[in-house]
């Protein structure tokens, strides 16, 4: 796994490459809880190169998404792959994020 | 492949977590040279991989210097994994996951391996964690032969 | 890595060449997983896949329904693989390729396991041929680390 | 493994993708072999998508030379990797095979 930030006029862009698993996830969680902590708001992950997400990845992504809460932060997720895709709706959270097609949809309003 | 032909195939790596990779890595090579359908590769991918995390985080305790051994045992009508550990006894039968209306992190693995396998079995034997784990396979799925790639069989040559 | 550290970890498949492609891939992925330099890697793969190949013609005499068996033992220092079959008594050992100027298929196997490993080993032990390879690491040619790729180290998270 | 062949002005060319081991160099043998007994020259390798490469795969090229050079016929292979030629050199084959580094100059005289 690859984590790539990148600054825009509101919040921070996140790309993930690879696989997302027990190994990899602490790396994303360490991202994303230092984000959070300041507070950052939108938060934009494109998963466009993300080829394998294990639940350990969507209990980091469940995680971020509860500390944003606290301070009404927007949690944004696009590019999801068709795989990736039906784990977020398997796992009923298809419905509790932000997800969107492409990564421009999910920049709307940043 | 004869339907009696069973293809045995396993792969014993380290019980740390940057091990992981490979096992999906083997799964998917296996699943693919027996011509599965690749949403049910994904799903055993995920299945395995989950009840993997799980015997590291539980049998073992997060001690990274073990072993975790798994096998596949694969006929025409269904997939068996088998994944051994000789970590504490540590069954995750009787566990649930999470409720799936309930967000919060965690609680997700068992869902994900419950969603791949038709039947999940456990036996200890001796010292060993024996999680068996079975995908049944319907015949009509497992022929999608693409063109163009060459194609591969149990039993080409002999 | 600790330098008492030892990874390990196997592959068992059947003895169809078919398979073969998993033990590459199962070597590539567990020799990058532990920083080795890609040239050792590509000579590995090329030694083991070559051993194996000479399993399945001599040791089982192109009976593909056997299976082979190719455990990694990794220290600081050295790689060791060992190769194993249940075939007929067969030791490469006393074998040698052909001369490499003379110009003809085949024999060229054993060339490739040699340029791999700096030390050949064979035991028989019961009704298994056991093939024991050992390659030397420099320590210098260890650490390239690349910038931007994840670390990856055996006792991450410890 | 893959293999797709072309008909050219002169001959033919073969393009292999992927791994050529014990159990794909068969097929590849299969080509050379129809093609070396209707006496076809030049024939064209290329082995630019050629991710792997065993004592077989060479075995194979070194037959389908033996029987081109009863009827005088030019074996080419082109656009060899760095792991792949090094195979070449350390079988001592390097010589022996008229290597081009790309399928325009092997094509050259077609
Ligand atoms: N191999 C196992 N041994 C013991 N307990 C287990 C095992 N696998 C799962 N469990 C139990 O089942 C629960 C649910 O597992 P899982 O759905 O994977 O979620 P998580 O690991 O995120 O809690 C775990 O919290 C654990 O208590
Ligand atoms: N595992 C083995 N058991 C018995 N004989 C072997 C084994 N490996 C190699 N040999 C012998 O050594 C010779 C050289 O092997 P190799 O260099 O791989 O070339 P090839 O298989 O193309 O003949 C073989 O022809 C064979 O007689």
């Amino acid at each position: 796994m690859k984590i790539t930030t990148e600054d825009i006029p509101k919040g921070k862009l996140i790309m993930i490459s690879g696989e997302i698993d027990m190994h990899t996830s602490p790396a994303l969680r360490d991202v994303l809880m230092k984000l959070t902590k300041k507070k950052v708001t939108p938060i934009i992950v494109d998963l466009l190169e993300v080829s394998y997400m294990d639940s350990s990845a969507i209990a980091t992504f469940v995680e971020a998404l509860k500390n944003m809460m606290s301070y009404k932060g927007s949690l944004r997720l696009c590019n999801l792959s068709q795989r990736v895709s039906e784990i977020f709706t398997f796992a009923k959270l298809n419905k509790i994020f932000e997800i969107y097609k492409t990564r421009e949809d999910a920049l709307k309003n940043c | 492949m004869n339907s009696k032909t069973k293809h045995i195939a396993s792969i014993t790596i380290p019980s740390h977590p940057m091990y992981l990779s490979m096992i999906r890595a083997f799964i998917e090579k296996l699943l693919l040279l027996i011509d599965t359908p690749p949403s049910v590769i994904e799903d055993i991918k995920s299945g395995v991989d989950e009840a993997c995390s799980n015997v590291i985080k539980y049998a073992y305790n997060h001690d990274y210097t073990k072993s975790i051994k798994v096998s596949f045992n694969c006929s025409r009508s269904e997939i068996t994994v088998t994944i051994e550990d000789e970590g504490a006894f540590s069954s995750c039968l009787d566990f649930k996951g999470r409720d799936l209306s309930e967000v919060r992190p965690g609680g997700l693995g068992i869902h994900f391996i419950k969603k791949a396998f038709d039947k999940i079995d456990f036996k200890r034997v001796d010292d060993t964690n024996r999680l068996i784990l079975i995908r049944k396979i319907k015949k009509t799925t497992m022929k999608p032969k693409k063109k163009g790639r060459q194609k591969i069989r149990s039993n080409k040559g002999k």
